[in-house]
């Protein structure tokens, strides 16, 4: 029996390992498309065309010759992938690890490692090509499998300056990011491989489509860019894409999943809040690359997300805790961090098109919302978001999306008078609206699914005992410290 | 009065405490140990070592009962207590002689 | 009564709230002033003249025509923000967390985010414009209130190529750090609401006026920009305007606390001195952001600025832990961290004005002074700076800035040969002993106003048993830390 | 006995900081070469070789005229020496820190310290020129002594768009963490001193030569840049410099210094994993300035391999922790780290000139032969390499110069069709095998030298009492945590 | 011989331990504990939800003292622990019957 | 039943545990102290002020077994617990009255 068992990891592994070499075989045998010559001043153009297209370079605009990647611009872009890359590890790591019990922080910190693992995998292979290849409006073709013809040079589809392949790495992180937000409401009380098992399924399903018809070029969500867009909706680093999918999914799963043993009747502390504020502040840093790399340049679209990134945060930050002093007197670091992350996730959608006033307004409803969310509506409820995915996430990512219909100004970012000129400031809310519902049926739709599928296949909870036991010692064989001379 | 030193798995705390609290016990001292029995330990592995760990976590409460109290307080160690399983633990009796409370001085029984 | 407390809170709240809201609603119905056309090329220009644009994009010069961001510029500043940023949260929350006892290590990192969302509504309201619009020698105006009309593109009185929105919140990150160091000094014994009402008093009576005066185009102490200044001083990143403020206002404040409950009777230990290590990498790291980012662009300047910190950096770092070899044979980590923190100090008002080998003397100086201001002076003038604030930031910032008056050269900085050729390398350190005499007075006299201020109107300190019992129970009503199964 | 001690420890600090002083001042003294004028364009050229010179400055081409720090290329580059900073400071304390017992996890901190401290001194004094200053083929000269020269401005040997004194700062975090690495093999048995002093010796008989070797312009190692490099072998981010280096460095080290107290009888379990797991995020993060900045430039070529980092270290970090599934179901967070760490070290050589495709079948290697390496050989061999140096480093460095030699590609990075287009793709992995051998000898002849030496000083190890009491406690005088309230 | 079991505020650990060392006592052992007892505990609040912690951290001393030295020895736990509020915690005191030095396997009143 | 508290070296621990078990030792609860006796403390420094910090860390053994052991347990301790210099610790003995399996309800020799 467990003889048996253990070859059919065997299997399995090998079996992934193998096709993984294969396919990395197969695309070092292709070779990749070479590069054109670095200098693409070797066409003949005349002086003022080279001079626009240095200029295009400054102003991030569309050169006609010089298909080179700009420094000023990859190096943002190299920065804010790395920026992205720290808001899961460590980052998100440190901030759901240190609210859950001792005996599960690395559980929380397995997962986390286990998306960045397994996504990169699937982004490589298919995932990539899935969402930003040209496909049909749902979802993208194959043309980029195994990053085939993703060099070093621009993708114009989405930012003249910046090579393709430091694109695909940023956007690997966003991948990274979302599926490893989910585990905050189910954390605790799901076995590993259950959740492994849902997060592939939830990449295809759920995570690929969804942010191809957000930001794939020919995507039907895509308003900014796509003037065939069926919903003219607009999302600027990841509202619906990353929080409202994530956020759904976690409330559909948590409920599904059950309660963990004991809650409600013994007091679940965070085992440490000095890591969930240091995750906090590495959330908040990171997010910089999240929002202002979405500007996929380093101009002024960039620079008015970094300030409105930085304004509904900090405000948000005050309101939360400000909410706990009027209501018991204390404000807690637990406010502080959830208020800053609130603020953090309701500007993502509207970052790039938001003034900065409209994200101090922004701000202040990021911390009222979401702290009635998550201190009034949970208990009411009663389900068991052990850290408050959908308080922060889901709740936050739906109220961003719609406030960034009523907030968008072409005033800070002149691509919104485009295709949408029609329509915001007047009914881009409808549209927002829109976008929220398919992202929310998605979400909960694809969840049930893959949540019965993996239950019957894997089973999704570990038994009783084990969970009083943490799963640290039985997913993991580890225990998260060993502050003693001798174990224990 | 007696020392009643128990040892419990640690996620029995809060059940022990509000039985103890029902039989009228107004104070006790707990501390995390590790504890060695029949349980066995568990295998942890670092970097392809295996180490075997053989002690487990528990909870260990000393509270000072009169003799009268020690009865029912053994009843509800073990009813509070008990899962039935290998590991619940051990409850240990030893007599105190004298008992002071700092604040006031107080000697004896009053004293807990 | 308690009931009338709380009606009293929910007032000041909803005031504040209200006031917030309402002023964000205003802003965002005046409009932003719309930003020119994203490419300046639209004007006739003649080439040489477009090429000479280019040109200056690229040694950070004065264009004539290409009004905007520059990619390159933009992007480093929007990384040095988010270094800055780094350096309060969880830098400094981890290094001041790390020193304190467990018990108050929340109440630090709560003061930290406190600064982070207090300050980040006052820069909005009015704080930025305070400092940065143009007004008289003293205090900017308020042309810039509620960020109105601080747009992506540049404002030229700061740098050339750096969109000012982006400008203005990297020197909110300078705002947020400042009062921050000063929870330093007095950690431990003072109350949070008390603490905020200080430091509230205190962005305006000192922080706002002095950041104008030093680096307000039109300020008094600007030596290096503005002609006019009265004190023809320089500070390249902040020794007076940061260190030399809040290390002069930690030492009154510590002193008018009083000290800890049993100071010097039973050891205060480092309750983590891993987390102090942790912020210190972190703070040196960030620091890059601080000292190469006030550059205001990625130039030469900066590159001066970076090469200079990391020299002074390293070499106090191993200058401080030497003497504790040589005096008591055990090179601590506590040494390791202070003299790297000391080195970030004390080169930070010089680092875009010293060479390369200036920097190496001042880090073997800030390895040495601050060394003996920490283990000698304290003890020997007996008062309780808890985290030598003063020590390392007050001692540390005086030095930093009169030794820039004797290292600044020209010959890395060609700003100097402007409106300070006659004096650099003569009368220079002369202006700086005037300007750090001004901050002193500034820096102590607000203390001591606000200071009982504060004592009147809230109370300075918690109860003895409330001391006892620890911050973080009492304001917070959270513990650091739940390593044990069932609290406590 | 004791106070002559004394006096011979103050004598030797007080040479040592005499000397820094004096070094200093006399280079200040001799005053910094005075860039030229900050504007290129003052020589006249003929516009369309301004517009060239421009273009150079967005291809990272060779400029004629303009010869400065190009804004974009210096952003990055000052970005990425942060980040590899950061690496050590705190990423690899806490990576190493959490390994080891909680007795000794401030001794680790101290040792990371203890390099930037004493390398930054080496490095400004004589190290850099060693390493870049022309020299012979295995040292450089000592024209950049003192940093002399070293300023603003690019040297176009290493980037022709990078201040130079910013290129030095970058290399100098190389040297930094190289023999910060060590430690990790030797960790929890060698006396502090003797640790310090046998780096000391390290950088001068093994680091400085053999960077010159790779990467010094007439290096003889250095295939891609010197044509008459004697072994034309590729090294792009420190394969051999600083992995095989130190990963055997280490192995001898050890074996020197035999086993800890206690070894194999008792278990050694990591003090904290969650440390652990944080390091190794910061890690990760930081890399991404370790390899995509050793392109020494924002380009195509750092574009790639920052693709390639990404890859190697996703996939390897899904491979390690599945192979422990395979083998006993339980994947561990440690494997999850180990993973990514090797992916990290095995990509390094090559980033720069393998495809994307090629990094994931380097990533799936990187996942099972240093996994090997750790689980088995190590048990097999019976060396106690306490935190697997040699395993992660040692093996992983020496399997990735190696592989770099079969998988490097001109399509990805046009300078290997210069000096190497004979070779690359045929006889390449022959130059690599020659460099390593090479490197190898070196490292492991001049760590028996070295350590020798330094037993017949200061001796090695501690007593085995102080072995037992920590570290922490014995060199260093403190604790890493003090929880409860009174010490202990 | 006697086990001296004392429970005291963690604070007052240092100005208790002088003071039995003013009176003759040679060695102790101190854990951190938790307690419940007449102090009650204090709530704590997380994201709305308000968790009663029962238990407030002490500190709690054994030491063994030969029978002559147990009057003095208590005398000094009550000056020193005491500040007179609710919470300054108890003194057991337990016999003991046999006691070993572990270095010298020296028996009874020498061992301690 | 006699309950056996010994105050160890750390390190030895796992020496210790061995030669329990060898001489038949099947349950016991371990927690990590801080000793103070003859060894004297450390110094720590701290940016220059020296605190004398008078704990040591030690590992407390607390154990009860049936009468007929006690012999045989304290030789196992003293042997394995030695290393012959200051530190060692102590090994103290008390008379239990009464044990109780938590899991089974069984009572006395039976329970431990
Ligand atoms: N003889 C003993 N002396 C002290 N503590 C004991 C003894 N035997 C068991 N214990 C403690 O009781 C715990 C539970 O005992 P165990 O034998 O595992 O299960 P059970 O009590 O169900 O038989 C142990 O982990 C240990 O802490
Ligand atoms: N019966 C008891 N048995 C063991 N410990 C006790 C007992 N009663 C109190 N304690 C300990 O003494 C501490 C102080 O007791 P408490 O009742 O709060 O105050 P006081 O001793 O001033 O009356 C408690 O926190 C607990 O640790
Ligand atoms: N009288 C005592 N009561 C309780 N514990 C004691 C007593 N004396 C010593 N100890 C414990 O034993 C440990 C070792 O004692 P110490 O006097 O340092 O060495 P030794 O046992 O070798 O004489 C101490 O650290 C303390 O924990």
């Amino acid at each position: 029996m467990k003889a048996l068992d253990r070859v059919r990891r065997l299997f399995v592994a090998l079996a992934i390992l193998g096709m993984t070499l294969t396919l990395a075989s197969v695309a070092v045998a292709q070779a990749d498309t070479p590069p054109p010559a670095a200098s693409a001043a070797a066409t003949p153009a005349d002086l003022a065309q080279r001079v626009a297209d240095l200029e295009a370079y400054v102003t991030n605009g569309a050169p006609k010759a010089l298909i080179t990647a700009g420094p000023g611009h990859n190096a943002w872009m190299m920065t804010s992938s790395a920026l992205v890359l720290f808001m899961t590890l460590p980052g998100l790591a440190l901030f759901y690890g240190g609210l859950v019990r001792r005996k599960n922080v690395l559980s929380v910190v397995a997962q986390c490692f286990g998306c960045a693992g397994l996504v990169t995998i699937l982004w490589w292979a298919i995932g990539y090509s899935l969402v930003f290849a040209p496909g049909n409006p749902v979802l993208g073709g194959s043309k980029f499998a195994l990053l085939a013809g993703v060099t070093s040079l621009p993708n114009a589809d989405y930012g003249a300056w910046v090579s393709q392949n430091v694109f695909a790495m940023y956007q690997l992180m966003f991948a990274i990011i979302t599926p490893a937000l989910i585990v905050g409401a189910i954390a605790e009380r799901m076995k590993y491989t259950a959740i492994m098992a849902f997060i592939l399924g939830w990449m295809f399903l759920i995570y690929f489509p969804l942010a191809h018809m957000v930001w794939g070029v020919d995507g039907m969500l895509n308003g900014v860019w796509n003037a065939k867009a069926s919903i003219k909706a607009i999302d600027f680093a990841g509202g619906t894409v990353v929080h409202m999918s994530s956020g759904w999914s976690a409330l559909v799963l948590s409920l599904i999943l059950g309660k963990r043993e004991g809650f409600g009747q013994r007091p679940f502390l965070p085992h440490s809040l000095v890591l969930t504020a240091v995750g906090t502040g590495m959330l908040w840093v990171g997010w910089y690359g999240f929002n202002a790399g979405s500007a996929v340049a380093s101009d002024g679209i960039a620079a008015n997300a970094f300030t409105t990134t930085t304004l509904a945060t900090g405000v948000a930050c005050a309101v939360w805790p400000a909410l706990e002093w009027i209501t018991r007197r204390q404000p807690t670091v637990l406010g502080f961090c959830s208020g800053a992350v609130a603020g953090l996730v309701v500007i993502t959608p509207g970052a790039g098109f938001v003034s900065p006033s409209g994200a101090v307004a922004i701000g202040v409803l990021a911390g009222v919302v979401p702290f009635f969310a998550c201190t009034k509506l949970k208990n009411w409820l009663g389900y068991d978001d052990a850290l408050d995915t959908f308080g922060v996430h889901g709740v936050g990512g739906t109220m961003g999306a719609l406030l960034t219909g009523f907030f968008a100004t072409p005033d800070v970012n002149g691509n919104l008078s485009t295709n949408l000129s029609g329509i915001v400031g007047k009914s881009l809310w409808l549209e927002q609206l829109k976008a929220m519902g398919l992202t929310i049926v998605m979400a909960t739709a694809g969840t049930v699914v893959l949540a019965y599928a993996v239950k019957a296949l894997f089973g999704l909870r570990p038994g009783k005992d084990e969970e009083e036991t943490g799963l640290d010692a039985t997913d993991h064989g580890e225990s998260g410290y060993h502050y003693e001379e001798a174990g224990g | 009065m007696k020392l009643i030193m128990a040892i419990i798995r640690p996620h029995k705390l809060d059940d022990v405490k509000s039985a103890l609290t029902e039989v009228g016990v107004a104070g006790m001292s707990v501390s995390e140990i590790r504890g060695f029995g029949r349980t066995g330990g568990k295998t942890e592995v670092y970097r392809g070592s295996a180490y075997q760990v053989d002690f487990v976590p528990k909870v260990r409460i000393d509270l000072v009962v009169a003799d009268n109290q020690l009865h029912s307080v053994l009843d509800a160690l073990e009813k509070s207590g008990k899962t039935g399983k290998i590991g619940d633990g051990k409850v240990f009796v030893l007599n105190v002689e004298e008992a002071m409370r700092i604040r006031t001085g107080e000697r004896g029984d009053d004293a807990i």
